[in-house]
């Protein structure tokens, strides 16, 4: 087994990793602060997708440029969405299932609407640079995924700094770890709530452009997008965004070296074993610790 | 400067506190004693908006209170430092601190008022890049005093400031609470250490299953037979 | 006790068990069919996941292994057609088994981590069944079809599918009943409380999973007869654990009725709307479904009827 | 409590009684009446929503075109199409549904893979003949004698043309090296056996020969350990999604070999549209082309250049129609609407179709039909057999434009 491979393979896994890391990290806050498991949180993904593609394919609009279109837009929605739908279940005894199928409904709804919209035929988007690489030596890095990743390396970021030093950001973390005590200093839940839904959602947006960077898209390819991003934030363990990106690191470096060192064939059930085994002897994540 | 007028709580169909009246004046001390369960949370609770009352009046600076949620009445200025302190464990000292400034009316001042809280805290200082969970009972209470601090409250409540704490600390943050009222701080102090708590407070309350049993002076209910019996263990 | 309850459930099955005899339309049996393995899967989902708070993901995967380890037992014993539905109770055992294994180690984990792990599971075999060529591989399996008219087939398996139905629903019906079902609920409360009061919580949880592994594997061995041609994709799907689930929170988890309710419902719906409305526009209406339901009742249709119930 | 379990047992009634409503109504929609009711089950959403759609586009432009020609044996047509979700155990309660609930007259065929393969029997036990392009060839070697692949989809068949191609192609100059890539499905594995056939006789050597499974996330290892044996022919037996992977890759990667074979990703109107330069030159098979002389291909061009801004009609669209028109002549010529005449006339005749004439042997296949296929600027040009040729391939493929 030569180095070329094994590096080659590495580079993208992790390139890859990262991009559902940026997926996952919005369905992690809102399950953590909210104690609503998204299940609808791919499929926003797929629209920010679908909308780039659109504004690529009659605005010539670079994707990296249309996150700028989709975020904004997507954070008004998902506000709209949250008075609409969620805050009515937040008195449900089991806010967890009730929201798991309530937005089952609505991922559903979604998949139908942008199959509505954009018709089931698979899409790709294609920027200029859609299928050059960055040489350097014997690897390559391929430009759409240097993108994908430098985008969920800055959504990332963002959230992380967001979260870290903005008072909005820190209310959000307090209305998770202590709610009772976040409204006493003035933190009205609802309106964080509403915050957080709505950041992950537009995360969701610049994943799915990310992701959509990466492999080709249809109405239904949320689903399979769902399970990635859930694997990612558990492994991190639920609401911590370093967690999580360190996961889309881990999953990243999994499929990359079994790539390398495997038949294909087995590489996807190797991954999901791994993580299998991983969660039964870590069933709280890489970094148990509430918080970030 | 605050008054609660005949207010009735219900749990379901166990009622939890049943017409039960209470006033502090504007740099008042005042001490609320009373047994487990006796509705001592569950009132300060219903002032900050936490819980609301089937009946009653709440008045805050001749405005009603009833009905506002919490963090509207965190504005008006009454504080709460909740039973069992109730940090955010994931985060440092020092950002478990500034939430309390987190109500845009003060947050403006917050470099100031931090520094603030560090002089009269100066253990907090040094520790304020540790999470707030890896404290101890004592540095974790001055935490949850600190952050209170940060909000600028014109009423302070604290609900059982020392529980769970080595006598020392205990004695320690009551010390504090004292001074903070010798500043002018409006304070409603909940307590199980009758004795401490009646000694310091000018004015005291006495809660008995849901029901305001007792009222008076601090130095005459310490004088007070029942409280002595039920209360002193005398 | 009311005692007209059971008698009403008894004359209840009693016709269903006597439908084929006014003779309906094939389809009425393979669809009702279907309802019952729905309910099936719902029930036995039930008694972890309902009754146990532990939100298995991956029940799908009791349900391929049993249609798979029926059609390989028939394939590899050269059964007989008829035979091959009996093969379908070994295969349940599989099923069970399986269970057993993997529950020893995933049920020690709590919430949404179990949840996921059972997803991962679920994920392991279906990619195992693809890839291992003795397992049946990617290329599927075919089962041999009976010798005899196709409305008696239909029929045979509608009153298997049934009977099946009733002995899960009957056991359903016990655990909410019994100590069992109670410590099982009392887990689900609150595990560490469960463990103080001496429920010995470990085998509680790994009976109700080996017996909720049980009934889909049974389900699936005679799904798989009914299709007469098996794929991996067809019944280790994603979509069918998460229906599974849905159909006895949808109804209300935790209630023996729940899932029953939940799983007739959802079915009907779907199939009806497939019938009405043009296939996007009655995907839509579908998923609204989920989205009034949850908004009006909150917790489930059972609990909601239960309110009004109490309240007139 | 008792009060709770009457409520329980209302709450029972009440789903029962929308049960037996759900399903009562549909049955009353239908007479026997003038008009011939053609149903069956088409995946409109869900995975393979994309090849329903098509497929039941081309069945619509088939009915209005008879419609308005007169009908079939002087009755309207009017097609009862169920959304099976993309689930095969849907599919199956569905042909039940349309067989013995809705009556119809005829039953129309599925989409490929693992549908096809489950609804096959059961037009067989209700003896209904089954025009579809099946499930491949282990599909037709089930002893079903009411299924006819008309034309069938078959992927054992799918690379014939190109090979056939390849033959000509001197020796020296031909491939040496092959990288082979399929996908762990019924569709991949049946692609297989005609390369081993075919490099075998034409010598050229399998360095790779690896499967993998569906979703296939990134092609990078794929594409480096192709490169690094130098491989100097890529077999992508593979769908859309990992084929565009597997291309993107490639390109990314500087990988270059004589010839890119793809299997059914490359038929889709969206490669074309969705990869654009990035898609040409790539070699396939297909069964049906607008480019064909057989009657019928320009009118269907006409169609969708008009109706979809097509340059020629995709491949499933096609198939539906084709199946239709299997379908139609039997009818017309057994002059009944009987099953089992249906099909013995099937069996004894000749039908033409798009996709040319077509003779039935025991298991309802034809004689293998392929066309080499390659997508030069972006158009699929036939290039095998010779006398249907519209144009000399590109060969070896031009290296990537950066």
């Amino acid at each position: 087994m030569d180095a070329v491979l094994i590096i080659q393979s590495l580079i993208s896994g992790i390139m890859m990793g990262m991009v559902y890391a940026l997926l996952g990290v919005g369905f992690s806050l809102t399950w953590g602060v909210m104690h609503v498991i998204h299940i609808s949180h791919a499929a926003f993904g797929l629209i920010g997708a679908y909308l780039s593609y659109s504004l690529l394919q009659y605005c010539g609009v670079d994707p990296v440029v249309s996150a700028a279109v989709s975020v904004p837009l997507l954070f008004i929605t998902a506000c709209g969405l949250y008075q609409l739908l969620i805050r009515p279940i937040t008195r449900a005894q089991n806010i967890v299932m009730a929201s798991m199928i309530l937005t089952f409904g609505l991922a559903i709804i979604l998949e139908n609407i942008m199959a509505l919209i954009w018709k089931a035929d698979p899409r790709v988007l294609t920027p200029t640079y859609s299928s050059g690489a960055l040489i350097a030596g014997p690897f390559y890095f391929q430009y759409p995924h240097l993108v994908g990743f430098g985008l969920s390396v800055l959504g990332i970021t963002a959230i992380y700094l967001f979260l870290k030093k903005t008072y909005t950001g820190m209310a959000v973390r307090a209305a998770w770890q202590q709610p009772e005590a976040a409204q006493l200093y003035g933190v009205n839940l609802y309106r964080i709530s509403m915050i957080t839904f709505a950041l992950a959602v537009s995360t969701a947006g610049a994943g799915g452009i990310s992701l959509a960077l990466l492999n080709s898209f249809e109405p239904h390819s949320h689903n399979l997008w769902l399970i990635y991003l859930f694997l990612v934030v558990i492994v991190g363990g639920v609401g911590n965004v370093i967690g999580t990106a360190l996961a889309g690191l881990i999953i990243g470096v999994i499929t990359g070296l079994s790539m390398a060192f495997l038949p294909f064939q087995w590489v996807n059930l190797v991954t999901f074993g791994l993580l299998m085994i991983f969660l039964i002897f870590r069933p709280h994540g890489l970094i148990k610790q509430e918080g970030m | 400067m605050l008054s609660v007028e005949n207010i009735t709580v219900c749990y379901g169909q166990m009622k939890a506190l049943q017409g039960v009246s209470l006033e502090i004046s504007q740099g008042d001390m005042v001490a609320l004693i009373g047994a487990n369960g006796s509705g001592k949370s569950t009132l300060m609770n219903v002032i900050s908006g936490m819980i609301q009352a089937v009946s009653g009046e709440i008045i805050w600076e001749g405005r009603p209170l009833k009905g506002l949620s919490p963090d509207n009445i965190c504005q008006a200025g009454i504080i709460q430092v909740p039973e069992g302190r109730k940090l955010f464990p994931g985060m440092t000292v020092e950002e478990n601190i500034i939430m309390g400034a987190y109500h845009p009316n003060v947050r403006r001042q917050a470099p100031e008022s931090l520094q603030k809280v560090f002089s009269t805290f100066p253990r907090l200082a040094d520790r304020r890049r540790q999470f707030a969970g890896s404290l101890s009972g004592g540095e974790q209470q001055m935490v949850a005093l600190g952050r209170a601090l940060m909000a600028k409250p014109r009423l302070l409540m604290l609900d059982e400031p020392s529980l769970g704490l080595a006598p020392k600390a205990a004695a320690e943050i009551f010390m504090i609470i004292k001074e903070l009222n010798k500043e002018g701080m409006t304070i409603l102090l909940v307590s199980q250490e009758v004795l401490e708590t009646l000694s310091i407070t000018t004015y005291g309350y006495v809660l008995e299953n849901g029901i305001m049993a007792l009222k008076g002076p601090s130095r005459e209910l310490r004088e007070n037979p029942k409280v002595k019996t039920s209360y002193l263990g005398l | 006790m009311n005692k007209a309850y059971p008698v009403a459930l008894a004359i209840l099955v009693i016709l269903l068990a006597a439908f084929p005899c006014i003779g309906p339309e094939v389809y009425y049996l393979s669809f009702m069919f279907s309802v019952f393995m729905y309910v099936i899967l719902a029930s036995s989902w039930n008694f972890i996941g309902g009754y146990g708070g532990y939100l298995s993901f991956g029940h799908a995967a009791f349900f391929g292994i049993g249609a798979f380890a029926t059609a390989k037992l028939a394939t590899m014993l050269q059964l007989p057609p008829m035979l091959t539905m009996l093969a379908s109770i070994p295969a349940g055992g599989i099923a069970a088994l399986v269970a057993l294994i993997v529950g020893y180690p995933c049920l020690k984990i709590r919430g949404p981590y179990f949840s996921v792990v059972t997803l991962c599971f679920a994920f392991v075999v279906d990619l195992a069944v693809k890839n291992i060529e003795f397992l049946g591989g990617a290329e599927g399996l075919w089962l041999k079809f009976m010798d005899i008219p196709e409305k008696t087939s239909r029929t045979i398996m509608y009153e298997v599918m049934l009977l099946l139905m009733v002995v899960t629903l009957a056991v359903s019906w016990f655990l909410g009943r019994s100590r069992f079902g109670t410590g099982l609920t009392a887990i689900r409360s609150d595990e560490e409380v469960a463990e103080t009061m001496a429920i010995p919580t470990a085998k509680l949880k790994i009976q109700a999973f080996v017996l909720s592994a049980f009934f889909p594997g049974v389900a699936g061995g005679l799904f798989a007869y009914y299709l007469g041609y098996i794929h991996a994709d067809a019944v280790f799907s994603i979509n069918i654990s998460i229906l599974i689930v849905l159909m006895a929170m949808f109804g209300g988890g935790g209630t023996w009725l729940g899932p029953i309710i939940g799983a007739v419902i959802l079915t009907v719906v779907n199939e009806g709307l497939s019938t009405f409305a043009q296939a996007e526009i009655a995907r839509i209406i579908y998923g609204a479904l989920f989205i009034v339901v949850t908004i009006f009742m909150p917790n489930g249709i059972m609990d909601f009827f239960r309110k009004k119930g109490g309240k007139t | 409590m008792k009060e709770n379990r009457i409520k329980d047992f209302s709450m029972f009634l009440i789903t029962a009684v929308l049960c037996g409503l759900m399903l009562m109504t549909p049955a009353a929609g239908f007479g026997a009446g003038k008009t011939i009711v053609i149903g069956g089950s088409l995946p409109l959403t869900g995975a393979y929503a994309e090849t329903g759609q098509w497929i039941e586009k081309g069945m619509r432009f088939w009915a209005d075109e008879i419609n308005t020609k007169g009908g079939l044996l002087g009755r309207p047509v009017e097609f009862k199409i169920y959304d099976d979700q993309s689930d095969v155990g849907k599919a199956v309660t569905f042909a039940e549904k349309v067989i013995t609930v809705d009556k119809a007259d005829l039953l129309f065929g599925g989409y490929p893979g693992t549908a096809a393969r489950a609804v096959m029997p059961v037009a067989e036990k209700h003896k209904y003949v089954y025009v579809s392009m099946g499930g491949h060839m282990k599909s037709f070697l089930q002893g079903y004698t009411y299924s006819f692949g008309a034309p069938p989809l078959m992927g054992e068949w799918w690379y014939e043309g190109f090979f056939q191609w390849l033959a000509t192609v001197p020796a020296e100059k031909r491939p040496q090296k092959a990288a082979v890539y399929t996908i762990n499905n019924p569709v991949g594995l049946s692609l297989i056996d005609s390369i081993d056939r075919w490099t075998k006789k034409l010598n050229i050597k399998i360095v790779i020969n690896e499967k993998y499974n569906a979703p296939l996330a990134d092609a990078t290892a794929l594409i480096v350990k192709a490169k690094q044996s130098q491989c100097d022919i890529l077999f992508a037996n593979g769908f859309f999604p990992d084929g565009v992977t597997m291309m993107k890759a490639a390109k990314a990667l500087d990988y270059n070999p004589k010839a890119i074979v793809q299997g059914i990703g490359s038929v889709v109107p969206a490669w074309v549209k969705e990869l654009g330069k990035d898609g040409d030159y790539v070699f396939s098979g297909t069964v049906l082309s607008g480019q064909l002389k057989y009657p019928g291909n320009d009118k269907l061009n006409a169609y969708v250049k008009k109706t979809y801004n097509l340059n020629e009609y995709p491949l499933y669209f096609g198939f539906g129609y084709a199946w239709m028109q299997t379908l139609e002549q039997a009818v017309t010529g057994a002059k009944t609407l009987e099953q089992t005449k249906i099909r013995d006339w099937l069996k004894k005749n000749e039908v033409n179709t798009i996709a040319g004439s077509l003779t039935f042997d025991e298991r309802g296949l034809p004689a293998p039909i392929n066309f080499g296929t390659q997508l030069i600027n972006g158009k699929v040009e036939l290039i095998s057999p010779k006398n249907i040729q519209t144009r000399e391939p590109v060969y070896p493929k031009p290296a990537w434009e950066k």
